[in-house]
C-alpha cells in the first residue's frame, strides 16, 4: 500500500495508545447511514511505474510539432535551472509562509519578486500572486471599484468598461466574478486598426469608474496608452492596466503611460518561465500605486527585522486577508500560485533586464518573419508586438484543423471570440520558433488553402 | 547574509549568458511606446543566481526535510511519481488552445479525474476549472446564487457559517455580493441546532461547512442540519479542506450537501508550492449541475469533448484551470486505487486520535476531550498561558527549533490559545512520537525556563520577526541604497 | 559569454590590483611558439535554447520502442525521488567528501550503500565504487592475485580463469587492464546446458591463482555455484564472483555459495536505479571479506567520532589510495561514480529487500512469458534467471536490424561475441514489459523471420 | 540526528508501496540457488527515505552552495542546461548495445565531442571512453607501453614523473606494470632538466607531467623536457587535469606530447557527484593514435559507425564510457563556442593571479611569488605553523566556518604546510574578495586566539572528525545494535 507507513505493529500500537479495538472504531461519530464505501467496480491501486506509463502514453498522444499560437500562453525558452530550483523540495513542498522564521527562504523570494514586477511595470507595491491573468484582472476590477472614493461618493454606476480588445477569455472570467458584486462590464468597439475606439466613451456622465485596457491587447496590437491614460485621469476614472510582464521589457510601463499612468497593473506571468502547461498552474500578478496598497488583494511580504534587529521578511498587511478580516477582506483568496512566482523570480534573475529585452525583441523579429512568411494579409493595421490576426481568406477553424493534424499549431482561430474575425487567426512566433519551422508552417498553410 | 538580496549581488553588466536570444532588432515598435529605461532586474552570473536560490531555498521548512502537524492543511507526503508524470514533455508542451482533436490524451485524464471525484464527493457533476478552495467556494456560493435566481428567488442572498469556519468562507461569500451571518458552535464542538433554526429564513441562500468540522470533529447531526436549511429553502455548501479525514469512508453528497469543492493539495497530495498553486474542483447535485463553471469533458462515443453546461456561472480563468495540479492529483488516486484512498482517511484519523491521546497523557488539554478527533484535534494551552505566560504562539515558535513545522495557532477563533494539530496519515509513529517528546520538553521548559519559550526560535535563519514593524513601516520592494 | 561572471569593472580593478596591464600578460611565461587559437573557422557559442534544440533532436533520432535486450544494461523501473534526489545540487555537485566535516550527507550515503551492498552480497565490506562492471571485474583479478598470498609464496603462474560465459565485454575490459601485469586470463569452456565445465581446469597443477564466474551468466544461465566455490577453496584458489546485484535479492549470496563461499564479489550496479544512458555512467562495486579489506581499491567510509564523542562518516584506510600510496596504491583509481552510489542507495531504500525480490521475480516471469511468446527454442538447458538465449535457426544479426528498423530492440544478436551462437539472440524482459509489448515484439519477429 | 541512518528509521513490514510491481512468482529457480533470509536493507516508507536524503544532502558543501577554491579540482559552475540536456529521455533510454543504425542521434553527439576535443588537444585522434583522469592515464601509459613493444622495445618499462606529481600518475604507471622514478622540480616550481637528463635512459618509457604543473605554474620549459625525453627514445603523456589554464591559449600537441587525456569533470564543467562519475578522454598523436582504446566514433558518407582502433589496448570498460559525462561536457562546449573556450582560460588565469596578489599583499606567502600563478597557485603557511601552532589543516577547516570550501592541503607534497587555491573562471570579484577577507580573518585568529583555528570547524553538522578512531577501529557498515 503506497505512502502509508504504520506496521501492524505500529498500528496495534497505537490503537491501544488510544483505547480502542480497531480503527473503524475511530468512526463511531459517523452515523452509520452515512458510512459508504466507494462505488463501481474497486479500482486496484497502479504502481508508480504503471501511472507513469498511462501518463507517458497519454502525453505521447497530444505530441505537437510546433506551436504558433500565442493568445495568453507563450512557448518561451526557459532555463534549465528556473525549474531544477522550483522543484527542489524546500519550495515546492513548503507550507504558505505563515510561520516567517521557519520560511525565509520563500518570504524573500516573494520580496524580490515583488521589487522585479515594480521594476517591470513602474508600481510601488506587487501582490505575491493571484490565480491567473483571467481572475486577476477580476481582482483588479473588483479593486479599482473599491478604490475609486470619488465614484463612491458620487454614486457613479459600478460600471468598468473593456478596451474591446482585452483577451475574450480574460472578459469573461472577470464577468462572471464580479457579476455578483452588480458591477457592469460593457465592451469597447475596437477600431480598423485594432485599437480601442474610446469616442464611444466620450458622451458618458459620469464617466466610468475604471477603465481597462490592455498592451499588447488581444490582437497583438499596440494600444495608443498615452491618449487612454490621460482619458482617464481627466475623468477620475481608474485605470486599469493588462499587461504581458515580458513586453515590459521593450515597452513604456504603465507607470509612464500618459500624463499620470495607470493605477492598477495586472497580468499574467507565464511569459516568465513557466511552461505552458495546458495553461495551468501559471500565475497572475496585481501591482498598484502606493495609495492602493491596502486595497491589494493576496498576500504581501514586507522586509523588517528580528529581536536581533536583524533583516527579515514577514508576510505583513494580513489585516486585507480573509483568515483576518474574513467577510471584510480584499478578496478570499488565500492559496495562491507560489511556486510559479519562485519559478518567475528564478527566470528573471537569470535572463535580467537585458535578457527579456531579447527574448521579447526576437520573438517580435520571428513574428514579423512569420507574417511575411505566410503571404496572408494582416487584419489590423496599427503595429503589433509578438502576435498578429492574419486573414486567411476563408472560415479559420477547419484550416487550424487540417493544420493540426499536420502535427502543427497554426495560430488560433478568431471565429469562436469574434464572428466577424471568422476568417482571421491570431499568430505567434516566440524566439524558440526556427526559420525552418516557420517555413513548415507557411507550406503546411499553402496546402491547406489550397484544399 | 539571510538578508542579502539578489539585488545585493547585481552589477552592471554582468548576466548569464546561456540565456540570452541573438540579438535582435525591434525598431519597428513605435518610439513613443517604448521605454525609456530599462527595469532595474538583477544582473548576476548564472552560479550567483543558482548559489543564491539555492540557499534561499535552505531556508525553509518543507515536507520533504520536516514534519508539518499543521491542522486544516493536510501536509502530507507528495510523491516525487506524480510531479514527474505530470511533467511529461507532452503534457509540459501543451498550449491550452490547442484544438480537442489534438488533446485526447489530456482530456482523457481529465475526464478520469471527473469521474473518480464524483465517486468520492458522491456527487453526479464535476467542475475541475477552480485553481484553489477559495475559488471553488467561490464557484458554489456563485451557483446558490445563481440557482435562487433561477428559481426567481433572487432576495436570497444570506449565506450562514458556523462560527469558526475557516476565513474563507465568510470572504467568498462577500465576494460574491452575500451577507454573512455565524452560526454558534456547542460544548462540543457541533453546530447548535436552535441557533441554526433561528437563523435560517426567506433570505438564506445557504449554509457553508466542514464536516469533519474545522474543530475536527465530525459533526454528528450533519444531516439534522441539511434538512434544517433545506426546509427553508436554502442549500449547503461542504467546504471539502477537511475530506482527508472521511475519504473512502463517508461522501458529502449522502450527508445532504448540494455543493462542495476538493482541495486537491491537501486531500490528493499535490505539494503546497510554499503557498501554492492548488486546485478546488467543485462538484455539483444533479440540480445545480447546469450551473457549474465551465469548461468540463464530455466523453462521446467517439472522444473527449469540451463542453460548457448549459446555466453556467461562466468561466473562472481564462483557461481550463491548473491541469498540472489536477494531473497530479489523478496520478495520486490512481496510486492509491480504491482500497488505499480508504486507506487515507483510516490512517489520518489513527495518526490523529493517536497524537491527541498521547498528548493528553502528557499533560495538554484537548479542547473537545469528550469527542474522537478526525484528521485532526486542537488542544488549548489557555491555562498554561495564563500561569507560565507563556502563548500558543511561543509554542509553536519553540517548535521550530524542534525541527518540527508550528501547527495551525489561533484557528479556529473561537478555541483560545488553540493549537490545530493534523498529522496526516504519511507521518510514521516515531515521528508522532517524536513529536510528543518536543511538546512534553517544550511544556516542562514553558514551566522551569519560559523565556526560553517566549524568545523562541533559537536555532532558524532569524530570531522572532517584528510584525509590527513591518506593518507600521512598509518596506514592500528592495531599492538601491 | 556564458558563464563568466566579470563585467569590465571587475577586469579592471583586477588587472590593477595585479599589477599588469591586460589578461594576455598573464600568460607572458607561455612561449611565443606555443600560443595557439583553436583552429578551424570558430564555433559561435550556443544559447542554451539553442543547445537543448539540437540535443532534444538528435536525442529524438534515437528514440526506440521496447527494449529487449539486457546483456549488463537493464531496463528496470526507477522511482521518481530516486533522480528528484540524487540531482540536488548539494549531491550532483559537491566534490569527494575529504573534508568530511563539510560532507557528511555524501559519507553517510557510502556507509549505507557499503551496508546494502555487505547484505546484498553477504560479504563483510565494500567500497565506495569502481568505474563500472567490466573494470570493476579487472579490480577484483588485480585484488585477488596481490591477496593470494598462498599462491604467491608458491610461485603460482599468475592465472585467473573465466568462466566460459562471463560476459564477453568484461572480459574484453579485463584483459586489457590486467594483462599489463602480465597476467592471464583463459576462458574455460561452457556446456551445453549453458554452464562452466570445470573438468577442463581439473588437470590443472599449481591450481589458478583465482577463477572468476558470473552469476547469472551472459546466458542468463544460473551456474552450479556450490560446487565452484568449493573446487576454489579446496584448491586455495581465490573465487571471484561477478553478479547482477538485483538478482541478489532473490538469489544466494556469493557467501553463502558452497561451503565457504567466494573472496571477493563485484558487478555493476546498473539495476539498482541507474538509467541505461548508453551503459554510462554507472558504476562497478567491489566487496570482500574482511580479511581482504586492505586489498579493495578505491574509496572506503567509516564510522567514527568528532571532537565531541558525536558519530561522524569519514573516509578511512586512505593509504591505499593514490594520492597518499601512489605507486604502491591498490589502484590508481581516484574519481569515481559516486552520484550513482547515490541513487542507488536511494533506489534501495525505496524498494527494500522486498520490492527488489518482487522486481526480480517480476522480470524472471515476463522473460518466461516473452520465451514462450516468441516460440523459437532456447539454446541452453539450464535454469535461467531474467535473460534467455533464443534460437532463431539463422543468422541472427540481420534479423535483430529488421526488428530496429521496426522500432524495437529485439535481444542482442551473438555472433559478434560467440561465432558458434550466430543464430542466437540473447532476450530479456524486464518487469517494464507489457504483455502488449511483448506480443509485438512476437508478431515482429514472426514477420522478421517469415521473410 | 547527524548520525541516524537510513537503518535506525526501518520497521519490519514498512515500505514505499507504489514502488512495488505486482507481485510474480519465480518458482522455477532451483531452490538451492535462493537465498535463505531476505538481505536486511532498510525498510522504510517513500516520506523516510525522501526526508532522510533530503537531509542528509544538506550535510554537504556543494558548488550549488559553496565556493571551492580547491586546487587541481577546477570545482566551477556546472550548467544545469547540460544537464537536462543530457538528460534528454531518448538518450536515457538508449541501451549501449542498441545497433548503430538506430542510434545516429548519440553516435554525432559522440563525434562533434571528439572533433572539438582533438582541437582542443592539438592532436588528430581521441577516444572517448575512459571514465575517469586515472582512466585516461591508464590508457595512455598502456598505450606508451603498446607501442614500445610494437617497436620491438619491450624493455621500455620506465615512467618517470616530476616530484609533486598527482598520486594517479605514480600508481598508473604502476597498474600498468611499469616502475616509477621522480624527477626534481628546482626552486620556482620548474623541472629541473640536469635531473632528468641523469633520468633518462633505455628503460625510459616515458614521462607523465602536467602543464601548468601541480605546482600552479607554466613549465616553460617545456619543449626541451620533450626533447630530451624523445631523444631517449620516451614518449611524452600529458595529464589534462590543469587544462582549464591554457584552454583557447596553448594546446599539449604543439608542447610535444604524444598522448594525453582531459578530465571533462574539470575542464568541461560536468558536476562532481560527490566523487564521480568523470570522464577521462584520450587523445594521440599520429603515431600512437592506433593503440587508443575503443570504441571510437568514426565519420562515413553516409553515416556513424563504432571502430576499434586496428592495434587498440582495448577496451577499459563493457560499453563505451560514460556517456552522460560525455554528453555534458559537448552541450558545455557548444555553449561556450571558441570564443568562450578561450576566455575559460584567461578569466581562470586572471581569478588565480588577482587572488594571489590580494594573498599576498594580506601577509600571506607564494610558494613561488616570482612566478604567475596560472589557473591555480600555492600558499604556504609554514611560517605560521611554526610561530602560532596552527596548520595548513586547521586553516582548511576554519574556513569551512566561513561557508568556504577548503582549499587543497598538503598537495604538492614538496610544499610544506601548504594550500593549493583555484578559484576558477565562474566565480565572481565579490566572492574572492570575501575569501580573502576570511583568510585575513582566520590569520588574525590565528595570532589571537590558535585555539579556535585549531579546533575548527565550529559551524559544521560535526565537529573535527577522529581519522585515527576511523582507521584503526574499523567500522565499515552499520550493524543492527
Ligand atoms: C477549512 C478550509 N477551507 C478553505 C480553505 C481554502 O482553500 P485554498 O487555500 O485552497 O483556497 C482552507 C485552506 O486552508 C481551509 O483550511
Ligand atoms: C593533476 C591530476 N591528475 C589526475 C587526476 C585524476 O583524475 P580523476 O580523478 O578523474 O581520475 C587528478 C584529479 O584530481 C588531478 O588533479
Amino acid at each position: 500500500m503506497p505512502f502509508i507507513p504504520h506496521t501492524d505493529a505500529d498500528t496495534a500500537a497505537m490503537l491501544r495508545a488510544i483505547g480502542v479495538a480497531d480503527i473503524e472504531a475511530l468512526f463511531d461519530e459517523i452515523p452509520d447511514r452515512l458510512r459508504s464505501a466507494p462505488s463501481g467496480t474497486p479500482r486496484a491501486g497502479l504502481s508508480e511505474m504503471e501511472m507513469r506509463r498511462r501518463f507517458a502514453e497519454r502525453a505521447a498522444q497530444d505530441a505537437m510539432g510546433p506551436c504558433f499560437v500565442g493568445a495568453g500562453c507563450y512557448d518561451h525558452h526557459i532555463p534549465a535551472a528556473v525549474w531544477d530550483l522550483a522543484s527542489r523540495g524546500e519550495f515546492m513542498t513548503a507550507y504558505t509562509p505563515y510561520q516567517a522564521e521557519a520560511s525565509q527562504g520563500t518570504l524573500q523570494v516573494i520580496y524580490e519578486f515583488q521589487t522585479m514586477l515594480c521594476e517591470l511595470t513602474g508600481m510601488d507595491a506587487c501582490n505575491a500572486s493571484v490565480y491567473e491573468g483571467g481572475a486577476g484582472l477580476a481582482e483588479a476590477v473588483l479593486m479599482a471599484v473599491r478604490a475609486n472614493r470619488k465614484a463612491a461618493r458620487a454614486g457613479w454606476p459600478r460600471t468598468v468598461p473593456m478596451a474591446g480588445a482585452v483577451h475574450p477569455l480574460y472578459v469573461r472570467a472577470t464577468r462572471s466574478i464580479v457579476c455578483n458584486q452588480g458591477i457592469d462590464v460593457p465592451m469597447l468597439p475596437y477600431g480598423e486598426d485594432g485599437r480601442v475606439d474610446l469616442t464611444a466613451l466620450d458622451g458618458l456622465a459620469p464617466p466610468p469608474v475604471a477603465l481597462v485596457v490592455q498592451q499588447p491587447n488581444f490582437f497583438g496590437v499596440l494600444e495608443d496608452v498615452d491618449a487612454i491614460a490621460d482619458w482617464a485621469a481627466e475623468r477620475g476614472t481608474l485605470l486599469v492596466a493588462c499587461v504581458n510582464p515580458l513586453s515590459l521589457a521593450l515597452l513604456k510601463p504603465p507607470s509612464a503611460w500618459g500624463s499620470v499612468g495607470a493605477n492598477i497593473v495586472c497580468g499574467d506571468g507565464q511569459p516568465l518561465g513557466v511552461p505552458m502547461a495546458s495553461g495551468g498552474p501559471s500565475f497572475g500578478f496585481l501591482c498598484s500605486r502606493q495609495a492602493l496598497v491596502r486595497q491589494l488583494p493576496g498576500r504581501i511580504v514586507g522586509r523588517t527585522e528580528d529581536a536581533r534587529g536583524e533583516a527579515g521578511f514577514t508576510l505583513t498587511l494580513q489585516a486585507r486577508e480573509q483568515h483576518i478580516r474574513r467577510a471584510k477582506a480584499t478578496s478570499n483568496i488565500c492559496t495562491n500560485q507560489g511556486l510559479l512566482v519562485t519559478a518567475a523570480t528564478i527566470h528573471m534573475s537569470l535572463l535580467g533586464a537585458a535578457g527579456l529585452r531579447e527574448v521579447a525583441a526576437a520573438s517580435c523579429a520571428k513574428t514579423r518573419e512569420l507574417v511575411q512568411a505566410l503571404g496572408r494579409p494582416r487584419r489590423f493595421s496599427a503595429p503589433c508586438f509578438h502576435e498578429c490576426v492574419i486573414d486567411l481568406g476563408r472560415p479559420a477553424t477547419p484550416v487550424v484543423e487540417a493544420l493540426a493534424r499536420d502535427g502543427l499549431l497554426g495560430g488560433l482561430a478568431l471565429g469562436p471570440y469574434f464572428a466577424e474575425l471568422a476568417h482571421c487567426v491570431l499568430v505567434c512566433a516566440t524566439e524558440r520558433r526556427t526559420s525552418a519551422e516557420i517555413e513548415r508552417f507557411a507550406t503546411a498553410l499553402r496546402g491547406a488553402l489550397s484544399n | 547574509m539571510g538578508a542579502q538580496t539578489i539585488f545585493d549581488l547585481s552589477q552592471p553588466g554582468r548576466g548569464a549568458g546561456a540565456q540570452r536570444p541573438s540579438p535582435a532588432a525591434a525598431d519597428d515598435l513605435p518610439p513613443e511606446l517604448r521605454r525609456d529605461a530599462p527595469p532595474r532586474l538583477p544582473q548576476v552570473s548564472e552560479l550567483q543566481a543558482l548559489r543564491h536560490y539555492t540557499n534561499l531555498s535552505r531556508a525553509n521548512f518543507s515536507i520533504d526535510s520536516q514534519f508539518y502537524p499543521l491542522g486544516s492543511c493536510t501536509m502530507k507526503y507528495n510523491p516525487r511519481g506524480a510531479h514527474r508524470a505530470a511533467s511529461e514533455p507532452g503534457f509540459l508542451a501543451r498550449h491550452p488552445l490547442a484544438p480537442a482533436s489534438v488533446s485526447q490524451g489530456f482530456l482523457a485524464c481529465l475526464h478520469d479525474l471527473q469521474e473518480l471525484l464524483k465517486d468520492a464527493a458522491g456527487m453526479p457533476a464535476m467542475s475541475l476549472t477552480p485553481m484553489a478552495g477559495a475559488q471553488g467556494e467561490f464557484a458554489g456560493v456563485a451557483m446558490i446564487r445563481a440557482w435562487h435566481d433561477a428559481q426567481g428567488d433572487a432576495s436570497r442572498r444570506e449565506i450562514l457559517v458556523p462560527a469558526g469556519a475557516h476565513g474563507t468562507n465568510p470572504a467568498t461569500a462577500a465576494m460574491c455580493g452575500c451577507t454573512v451571518r455565524e452560526v454558534a458552535v456547542r460544548d462540543h464542538g457541533d453546530v447548535d441546532l436552535d441557533a441554526l433554526k433561528a437563523a435560517v429564513g426567506a433570505n438564506t441562500a445557504g449554509l457553508m461547512m466542514t464536516n469533519p468540522s474545522t474543530c475536527g470533529v465530525f459533526e454528528r447531526r450533519v444531516t439534522d442540519i441539511a434538512d434544517i436549511v433545506h426546509d427553508a429553502g436554502g442549500l449547503l455548501y461542504y467546504d471539502g479542506a477537511n475530506l482527508n479525514a472521511i475519504l473512502g469512508k463517508a461522501k458529502p453528497g449522502d450527508m445532504g450537501f448540494d455543493v462542495l469543492h476538493f482541495n486537491l493539495h491537501k486531500t490528493f497530495a499535490t505539494p503546497h508550492g510554499g503557498g501554492g498553486p492548488g486546485a478546488g474542483p467543485v462538484g455539483a447535485t444533479a440540480r445545480l449541475a447546469p450551473f457549474l463553471p465551465g469548461p468540463i469533458v464530455e466523453r462521446t462515443d467517439d472522444d473527449y469533448q469540451w463542453v460548457e453546461p448549459a446555466q453556467s456561472i461562466g468561466r473562472l480563468s481564462a483557461f481550463m484551470g491548473n491541469a498540472g495540479i489536477l494531473l497530479r492529483a489523478l496520478a495520486y488516486a490512481l496510486m492509491l486505487g480504491t482500497e488505499g484512498e480508504r486507506r487515507v482517511g483510516e490512517f489520518a484519523t489513527l495518526n490523529a486520535n493517536y497524537l491527541a491521546a498521547r498528548l493528553k497523557d502528557a499533560g495538554f488539554d484537548l479542547a473537545w476531550p469528550k469527542r474522537r478527533a478526525s484528521h485532526e484535534f486542537i488542544i488549548t494551552l489557555a491555562a498554561l498561558a495564563r500561569r507560565h505566560g507563556v502563548t500558543a504562539m511561543d509554542f509553536a515558535k519553540r517548535l521550530l527549533d524542534f525541527g518540527v513545522h508550528a501547527p495551525t495557532t489561533y484557528f479556529p477563533l473561537m478555541v483560545p490559545e488553540c493549537l490545530l494539530i493534523e498529522p496526516t496519515e504519511t507521518e510514521c509513529k516515531e515521528e508522532l512520537d517524536a513529536f510528543v517528546a518536543a511538546m512534553e520538553c517544550i511544556l516542562a521548559e514553558a514551566k522551569s525556563d519560559p523565556e526560553t519559550v517566549r524568545t523562541a526560535p533559537h536555532a532558524m535563519p532569524v530570531k522572532r520577526l517584528d510584525d509590527v514593524k513591518a506593518a507600521r513601516e512598509l518596506d514592500l520592494r528592495w531599492r538601491p541604497q
